[in-house]
């Protein structure tokens, strides 16, 4: 079963810690131009991506709705005007206020390199591993939690709670659906996954891998701050939890926050789309295969996009403390994943 | 070497001591304390010639004086190296107790003239059953300390006092009735085996034609000297002098009672397993001295729960060490009993030391309880750190000696296997309890802030203004005087934890002792 | 061969030094000179371990110190690797002591604050700096060193013995400060006397099973013993180590003892000692009893899992600074047994490929878990050291006065949540890699047990960056909401050296474990045994070879790509933006009531409320709800009071009856001595009868 | 005296005195009948020694057996029976009370009724005899404050002497006295069996003895009681190591004899100071020290 029988010793895997540096291929090998090409194409759609997939949505969502909608560029426009105004900094603050914007888009940025959105074979490839996606993800959460705190308000200290309770319960129900995605590949290396996936459809149509997906799902949307978790376009304090962390932030600042939640969502959903409907993701060093996968690439994230718009149409907001009923579902689902991809794919093989 | 004279010291000094305080009177010419101390180190020094010689000849052969009315072999030698040091301890902190007392309006001349001669007569009879050979002067001995320290305890005249001497007395006499009773009984078992009435309260040769004592008659003898002796060694059920005696000595003299007289009793029991385990096999002194010895820890570990009285918990403690004591000889193995040995000796000292502390706190406190005494450490650093170390070693913490005895004696039990391993599991268990009833109440008395001054103020220190800084370096300077009277102490415990290290050339002596007893 | 004796002896004779030293040498030279040679101790027990990782071994025996028992000594890399840490640590800590004791505290607490109350501790000065606790330390920072060098039982128990009396001495240096220090210290003497007795209890029979009490005699013996002996042996001394490492249901005295105890000895003990607990158990389980079965391992694997959830749990609803940071020990401890006990749980399914790995990450948990520990004291130190404080939802605004501290805190933390680019995130990543690809191992058991444990170490690392948001946002982060923090000053120097040091090495193991894989895989060798024998790739240098596992992580290039991203995303904005201005204050965001206060702003309790209320049927938190409603009218309010507390659930439900039991028991027992002669000469009567009667009938 | 078949009945007749002295020992309340007991117990353990010495010619033993005789009968007797003001005085510490002593009980009583309540409510209590003695304690420790505890303690002389309550009845201690005795048989049983002889035959007497003795101990309220029950357990020791062994070696019982004597007068001082100190003998009121 396994896709790898490679021998590594453990001693390798973390001296590969100071060998490795950021231009040093990986054991991924082939990796050219294309490779580098790939990994910017990847960091570049999903920040120029991000806006204009939250613009997406919200056009679907009006549409669903019956209203007009401001257009798909809207949310581009926003920040660029947020990023021309001057930089404020609330009284009272420090440098974890200010740090916090750049650190979450950093943090995105650098997962966006990582995962194999569009091509798996990049030369950043071997260190694309499923569990540091996730904790970059959580680095980011942390730092803008630890802004909110930063302020001294009550809004942010209560955004900053909320949003690291969630995040904590999160944590169990991703990645345990990590470890239902790599028992068949056996590794967390995702770009592994994702070719072995892609190799064997088979095991995405299992039981598994439908729960790992409907888990990974639920995730997402916690992570994301989506209903029925979060409203992201709320400003009432009972409901809150992101933009109550947030709140103080104005100007660029404001405008990397904002540009770093879309990012999330376009990442998470990426993620989601690569793992769960790994095809047309590019598996060699050709041109177009990476322009197949860009491609195919939009339209995936654009089809999760507009069905999530749609399910945020249809569903309500919980309440904050029927979150965790919600996530403890997600859980039982990721531990099902577990056990029927231990089960039913062939015990001990 | 002289033998007669190596043997016949250890008994006759304090004698003579006791003898020339007694005739020196209370008058101008009176003695002072520190010769007391004369006593303790011709103890000490007889306790290392016969050491020596011990060491030097094969374990079969002993000196002997008086037609083997004394004997010195091996744990003679190591009893009275016991007694000698837990004496220097208990004589060096007597005059600053004295002084104390005096100080305190509870002494008179006639007091202090009556406690010297006491105590002298008190070590001499405790080394009489340390270097006897003939059983029935050994029980005589210690018969002979009872009627002692009978007026030791009394010497206040207070109605608790003399409460405690009653009670003392009594139950001590009773037990060591009983125990005279079991002697008779060897004795006749030996007479009816054919040895000559001479010898037939010898102890070699009782351990020589053990195997030819009747059983029945054995067994029953053994069982009311385990209970005689064991009632002065402060076993059960004739336990209950022990907390009441210790609570109302004075403290070198509870130091004494409790380092030594308990060992010393306990001793006898230890030399007459030697002849019953030949005599019945060793399932039957196991048994009762495991069962004895069980039920006083279990009772000592209960009382010490709920003590109120920082005395009588020294006291229980005492009845703990020596349950663990006969613990070790009911395991009856070479190391059990070199443990049981250790056991004693590092039990003598640190128990030692703790009294004498404990008299020093009730001078400076006025109370004898747990409840009215706080911050110790803050007000007395040097005698207080005395206690609590002494405590320390008490609870079984290296590096005091008591430390090595205890895993020994655990390892031992486990060793020995069976029931025996499960008396020493429960053992721990109790052992546990105490140790926590004994630091929730130590820790109590020792930590915290200075506490106000109240009834009896420290002398020369005022009370501190709020805030300002009160260092301890202060409070250490101010007991400078005190280090006279500390001494004692600080030897103690270094000795105490010198046997916890290593034990040096008295590693022969204490090996030789066990096998002494080891029989086997 | 000779350098470890050599260093051996110069630590011991630094140690004994140093206590000496402490006692004749006059207050003023006191402190720094003991702290110098706690130090030598340190960095002398450091070359020792680095010595033995190298893979030099060495033993002696000296057999007539220590009476009836002998002391046996065995250096390896196992011992090495704990040698090392407790050595990196004594010596920056000690550096750290001396600028915490010496002298005086930046700011003395006004005399109303000293009064005695659980939250307002004094400065812990008087007690570090006093002569008994100077003499103490090096010879506790010995003994730390020494423990994994005994071998043999007696040995061993004697220095853990030595090790649990040192750091108890100096739990108490405090106890003219607070009345708490003296419950601490005893709950502590009892647990570790607990310990004491389950670890006595179990050694001795092993050893009398095995035929010597030599760990050498240990390891032959140890087939020899019956599955039942073998299994209660390690049964009796896991509880023993787990309860030294802080994990449940044996951990009360931890949360108790380290926020008492001077910060200092916190982070000696939380970062070396809770360590030895994991050291006897690899040491007894691997080593000595050679394995075992699938269910001692699963019990540890359990305990750990527990001790995880359970420890941060109660460190994310701690509002005390200290003991926030003590559950999070109890949290590390338990994740590292749970890569212990998988570990076990692999090697007693036959794959030591996979046991090798788990062990190794667990041991790289302990190591980083030291680090960041120690640093994180030492911060907290630095805090309770300047303001007198340590509850959260007092402190506040320190990183504007104490930007050292702060950023010192921040390190720590950042390690303690496991998020890259901190050092635990390395080895949690390496425990999740060894979990999840443990599930190759057959048996149900595994299959089953192994996602959970996964899940557990996602949720305590979610829960722990909950905890460490808070102790970083509330206490360091905002504005002071007390007036003692707002007017605190940096440490001094020597305390900010020391814990630079800790830094260092937190910094070291974040970017680059590769450094320490050598030794790592020497010291996870030498407690498993060869391990390659089944693998493919046996007898190389590190002697682990794992097949299967592909998975890698760089640290260095996350630190790199995250720095660059930062950079990069910092600074684009500004090149955008088509006017440069610079920052501009503003006003915070006040719902038009006036400028908040820090009264206002979130405390740790607040903080921790969501959590609580998800995790409501775990904690049980008391309520108390007293509402005084004004004289005339039953509808009228005059005064709510409001009251909540998180206590210790396990201390509640399992701790409580046995004290109150106890206490029953001795007021039954008192009835025993009332005082009537005729009781006590009845007890004598009675028993000479039954006694009389027992020979009569046969006995 | 010698006659092969008079040997067994005479050393029958002595050890059945012997025993029959410590039964009735238990039935009596009265000190001075108790002490008179004990002597007359002292007598027949003489008889006993002295038997056995004629019997096996050794004289050294009838010497022997006379001194104990001596000492039991005579001497023990005695001091016990000394009065303890005398003692009192001797010892020189309650000086106070021996002169009060000369006046009378009666006396004193009228002092104490004038002087104060507490006295009064003491010493009228007393005179009804009989009630709690733990109440009586707290009464007499207020009239020590008052400063009247001695003239307390001298009217309640009239009670001294007699066991007021007994702990146990006189029908179930004497119950328990045939059962110790019945134990005493089976206990024995392996010491008669290893030598069968007359004297071994009555060792069960001698270990009786020493279980009523002890009961006695147990039971007796009153410290001079208490003192009689020590001596008689003491005395069946004596009698089994006369009828065991012909005694134990010289020196040995030289020493213990003279234990013993120190023994009793240790006790007879604390008796005084007992007295002295709570102003009564009753050892009930010895509950100070407890935990």
């Amino acid at each position: 079963m396994e896709a790898m029988s490679t021998s590594v010793p453990i001693g390798t895997a973390l001296t590969a810690g100071t060998a490795g540096t950021a231009g040093t291929a990986g054991t991924a090998g082939t990796a050219g131009a294309v490779g580098y090409a790939a990994v910017a194409a990847q960091i570049l759609v999903v920040v120029a991506g991000a806006p204009l997939l939250t613009g997406w949505m919200r056009q679907v969502r009006a549409r669903l709705e019956g209203r007009a909608g401001a257009g798909v560029l809207q949310p581009w426009r926003d920040t660029r005007k947020l990023l021309r105004k001057e930089s404020i900094t609330p009284v009272g603050t420090g440098p974890a206020f200010r740090a916090a914007p750049a650190l979450l888009v950093a943090t995105t940025v650098v997962a966006a390199a990582l995962v194999p959105l569009l091509s798996t074979d990049t030369p950043v490839s071997s260190h694309a591993d499923l569990i540091v996606v996730v904790a970059l993800i959580a680095l980011g959460t942390f730092a803008l939690a630890l802004a909110g705190l930063d302020t001294g308000t009550a809004f942010g200290g209560m955004g900053a709670s909320r949003e690291m309770t969630i995040a904590a319960l999160v944590e169990p129900t991703i990645l345990l659906s990590v470890f239902a995605l790599s028992i068949p590949a056996g590794t967390t290396n995702i770009p592994a996954i994702v070719s072995g996936a892609a190799h064997e459809p088979a095991r995405l149509a299992s039981p598994a891998g439908l729960l790992a997906a409907a888990a990974l799902a639920v995730a997402v949307i916690a992570e994301t701050g989506r209903i029925p978790v979060d409203n992201p376009s709320t400003h009432l304090e009972l409901t809150m939890i992101h933009e109550a962390m947030t709140l103080e932030y104005a100007g660029p600042d404001l405008a990397l926050v904002e540009l770093g939640a879309q990012m999330r969502l376009t990442l998470l959903l990426g993620l989601l789309s690569s793992l769960f409907a790994p095809w047309a993701i590019a598996t060699s060093g050709s041109w177009a295969a990476l322009a197949i996968a860009l491609v195919a690439f939009a339209a995936k994230v654009c089809v999760l996009a507009a069905v999530l718009a749609a399910a945020e149409v249809l569903w309500a907001k919980v309440r904050l403390f029927r979150v965790p009923e919600l996530l403890a579902g997600s859980f039982l689902l990721a531990l099902l994943a577990v056990a029927a991809s231990y089960f039913l794919n062939g015990a001990g093989s | 070497m002289n033998a007669t004279l190596v043997l016949t010291a250890p008994a006759a000094v304090p004698l003579l001591v006791a003898a020339a305080y007694a005739a020196a009177g209370t008058g101008r010419r009176r003695l002072t304390g520190s010769a007391g101390l004369v006593s303790a180190l011709v103890i000490l020094a007889c306790g290392a010639l016969l050491a020596v010689s011990a060491a030097a000849s094969a374990p079969g052969a002993p000196i002997r004086a008086y037609a083997g009315l004394l004997r010195g072999d091996a744990l003679t030698a190591w009893m009275l190296l016991v007694v000698g040091a837990v004496a220097l301890i208990a004589c060096g902190a007597t005059p600053a107790y004295l002084a104390g007392e005096r100080a305190a309006g509870r002494a008179t001349d006639r007091t202090v003239w009556r406690y010297h001669v006491l105590v002298h007569a008190f070590l001499a009879a405790m080394c009489l059953a340390v270097v006897t050979g003939n059983l029935g002067v050994l029980w005589v001995a210690v018969e002979a300390t009872t009627i002692v320290t009978a007026f030791l305890v009394g010497h206040r005249r207070t109605r608790t006092s003399v409460e405690a001497a009653w009670k003392y007395v009594v139950i001590c006499s009773a037990g060591i009735a009983l125990a005279f009773l079991g002697t008779v009984l060897i004795y006749y078992a030996a007479r009816q085996a054919g040895i000559a009435e001479a010898w037939a309260l010898d102890w070699p040769t009782l351990v020589a034609h053990a195997d030819r004592l009747d059983p029945a008659v054995t067994r029953l003898g053994i069982t009311l000297i385990v209970l005689g002796f064991g009632t002065k060694a402060g076993l059960v059920p004739l336990h209950a002098w022990l907390p009441d005696a210790h609570s109302q000595a004075p403290a070198p003299v509870s130091a004494l009672m409790s380092g030594v007289l308990l060992s010393v009793a306990f001793a006898a029991i230890l030399r007459y397993r030697v002849i019953a385990d030949a005599a019945l096999g060793t399932g039957f002194t196991r048994t009762l001295l495991a069962g004895i010895a069980l039920l006083t820890l279990a009772l000592a570990a209960g009382l010490l729960l709920a003590q109120r009285d920082y005395k009588r918990m020294l006291a229980y403690s005492s009845m703990e060490h020596m349950s663990l004591t006969a613990l070790a000889a009911a395991i009856g193995t070479p190391l059990a009993l070199t443990a049981a040995l250790l056991h004693i000796a590092g039990h003598g000292l640190a128990k030692s030391v703790a009294f004498c502390a404990s008299g020093r706190v009730l001078h400076l406190t006025g109370t004898a309880r747990i409840g009215r005494v706080r911050g110790l450490l803050a007000r007395t650093p040097v005698s207080a750190g005395m206690l609590g170390c002494a405590v320390v070693a008490l609870l079984g913490f290296p590096p005091f000696s008591l430390f090595a005895s205890e895993l020994a004696l655990a390892r031992a039990g486990f060793l020995a296997g069976g029931p025996l391993a499960w008396a020493t599991a429960v053992a721990l268990l109790l052992v546990l309890t105490a140790l926590a009833a004994l630091a929730a109440r130590t820790s109590r008395m020792l930590l915290g802030p200075t506490p106000v001054p109240a009834r009896i103020p420290v002398p020369a220190r005022m009370p501190a203004p709020p805030g300002a800084s009160e260092d301890s370096e202060g409070s250490e300077a101010s007991e400078g005087s005190e280090g006279s009277a500390l001494w004692p102490l600080a030897v103690g415990l270094a000795a105490c934890t010198a046997l916890g290290i290593w034990l040096g050339p008295l590693a022969g002596v204490l090996h030789a002792a066990a096998q002494t007893i080891g029989g086997h | 061969m000779s350098a470890i004796p050599v260093a051996l002896a110069t630590a011991t004779g630094l140690g004994g030094a140093g206590a000496l030293a402490a006692l004749v040498v006059p207050h003023r030279a006191r402190v720094p000179l003991v702290g110098a040679l706690t130090a030598g101790v340190g960095a002398a027990g450091a070359a020792v371990g680095v010595t033995a990782l190298t893979g030099t071994h060495w033993s002696a025996e000296f057999p007539n110190v220590l009476p009836l028992g002998g002391t046996y000594l065995a250096v390896d890399a196992l011992a090495g690797w704990f040698m090392t840490i407790a050595g990196a640590v004594v010596t920056a800590v000690a550096v750290y002591g001396v600028g915490y004791a010496a002298g005086r505290p930046a700011r003395r607490p006004a005399p109303e604050c000293r009064a005695p109350g659980p939250g307002v501790p004094g400065p812990g000065v008087r007690g570090l700096g006093s002569r008994g606790a100077q003499a103490v330390l090096p010879l506790f920072a010995l003994s730390l060193l020494l423990v994994p060098v005994a071998a043999s039982v007696s040995t061993f128990l004697a220095l853990w013995e030595a090790m649990a009396l040192g750091s108890l001495l100096l739990v108490l240096a405090d106890h003219r400060e607070r009345p708490a220090v003296r419950r601490a210290g005893v709950w502590y003497a009892v647990m570790t006397h607990l310990g004491l007795v389950l670890l006595l209890t179990g050694f001795a029979l092993f050893a009398a099973d095995a035929g010597g009490e030599t760990f050498a005699a240990l390891r032959a013996g140890a087939h020899t013993l019956s599955p039942g002996v073998r299994g209660l042996v390690f049964v009796l001394v896991a509880l023993a180590f787990t309860s030294k490492a802080g994990a449940v249901p044996l951990h009360t005295w931890l949360p108790r003892a380290y926020p008492e105890a001077p910060d200092p000895v916190s982070a000696l003990m939380s970062a070396t000692m809770v360590n030895l607990g994991v050291y006897g158990l690899v040491r007894t389980g691997f080593d000595l009893l050679g394995g075992g079965t699938a269910w001692w391992w699963l019990g540890v694997l359990a305990l750990g899992g527990l001790s995880a959830v359970y420890g941060v749990l109660q460190a994310a609803m701690a509002s005390d600074l200290k003991r926030l940071v003590a559950y999070s020990s109890s949290e590390n401890m338990g994740l590292v047994l749970i890569g212990v006990g998988a570990s076990g749980l692999f090697a007693a399914h036959g794959d030591r490929p996979q046991a090798a790995l788990a062990l190794a990450a667990a041991l790289l948990h302990v190591v980083n878990h030291s680090a960041f520990k120690a640093l994180l004291f030492c911060a907290a130190g630095s805090v309770v050291r300047a303001t007198g404080l340590r509850d959260l939802d007092r402190l506040g605004g320190l990183r504007a006065r104490m930007p050292w501290t702060a950023g010192l805190f921040a390190l720590g933390a950042l390690g303690a949540v496991a998020l890259p680019p901190g050092n635990g995130f390395v080895s949690e990543w390496l425990l999740l890699q060894s979990l999840i690809h443990g599930l190759r191992v057959p048996g149900v058991a595994v299959a089953v047990v192994l996602p959970l444990s996964v899940a557990l170490v996602a949720l305590s690392a979610g829960i722990a960056a909950a905890a460490f948001v808070k102790a970083l946002g509330v206490g360091f982060f905002a504005r002071p909401r007390d007036e003692r923090a707002a007017a605190a000053r940096e440490a001094p120097p020597l305390m900010l050296v020391g814990a630079g040091l800790l830094a260092v090495g937190v910094v070291a193991l974040a970017v680059a474990p590769g450094l320490f894989a050598d030794g790592l895989g020497r010291a996870v060798s030498a407690a498993t045994g060869p391990t390659g024998g089944g693998a493919p790739r046996g007898g190389g240098e590190l002697g682990v070879r794992l097949a299967d596992v592909s998975a890698r992580m760089s640290p260095l290039w996350v630190v790199a790509a995250l720095t660059a991203a930062t950079l990069l995303a910092a600074g684009l904005p500004r090149l955008l933006a088509r006017r440069r201005r610079r920052r501009v204050h503003a006003r915070l965001w006040d719902c038009g009531g006036g400028a908040p206060t820090p009264r206002m702003a979130y405390t740790a309790t607040s903080f921790a409320e969501p959590l609580q209320r998800v995790f409501d049927d775990v904690l049980a938190p008391e309520q108390d709800v007293d509402i005084t409603p004004v004289r005339e009218s039953a509808y009228l309010v005059d005064r709510v009071r409001f009251q909540r507390s998180v206590p210790d659930r396990i201390e509640h439900r399992l701790y409580e009856p046995v004290l109150r039991g106890l206490d029953r028991a001795g007021r039954a027992a008192r009835r025993l001595a009332n005082g009537s002669v005729h009781l006590y000469l009845g007890y004598g009567f009675a028993g000479l009868v039954v006694l009389l009667l027992a020979l009569t009938t046969g006995w | 005296m010698t006659g092969g078949g008079a040997y067994p009945q005479l050393l029958d007749l002595a050890c059945g005195a012997f025993l029959l002295a410590a039964v009735v020992v238990l039935w009596r309340r009265e000190l001075t009948a108790m002490v008179r007991l004990f002597a007359f117990q002292g007598v027949a353990l003489a008889a006993v020694a002295v038997l056995l010495g004629a019997h096996e010619r050794r004289w050294d033993l009838v010497g022997v057996g006379l001194g104990v005789g001596a000492l039991r009968a005579g001497v023990l007797p005695y001091v016990i029976r000394r009065t303890p003001t005398a003692t009192v005085t001797a010892t020189g510490s309650v000086t106070a009370t021996a002169t009060v002593t000369a006046t009378g009980s009666v006396t004193a009583t009228a002092t104490g009724s004038v002087t104060a309540t507490p006295t009064v409510t003491a010493a009228g209590s007393d005179a009804s005899g009989g009630d709690d003695g733990r109440h009586r304690a707290r009464e007499v420790g207020e009239a020590r404050e008052v400063g009247e505890a001695r003239e307390v303690h001298k009217a309640r002389e009239v009670q001294e002497d007699r066991e007021a309550r007994p702990l146990v009845n006189v029908a179930a201690s004497l119950l328990t006295a045939a059962l110790l005795t019945l134990l005493a048989y089976a206990v024995a049983r392996p010491l008669t069996e290893l030598n069968p002889t007359p004297a071994t035959r009555a060792l069960p007497v001698g270990l009786a003895v020493v279980l009523i003795g002890f009961f006695v101990l147990v039971t007796r309220r009153r410290a001079p009681a208490q003192l009689v029950g020590f001596l008689l357990l003491d005395n069946g020791i004596t009698a089994i190591a006369f009828l065991a062994t012909s005694g134990v070696p010289l020196i040995v019982e030289l020493g213990v004899s003279f234990d013993v004597l120190l023994a009793v007068l240790v006790l007879q001082t604390l008796t005084t100071r007992v007295r002295a100190a709570f102003g009564t003998t009753d050892i009930d009121d010895l509950r100070e020290l407890h935990d």
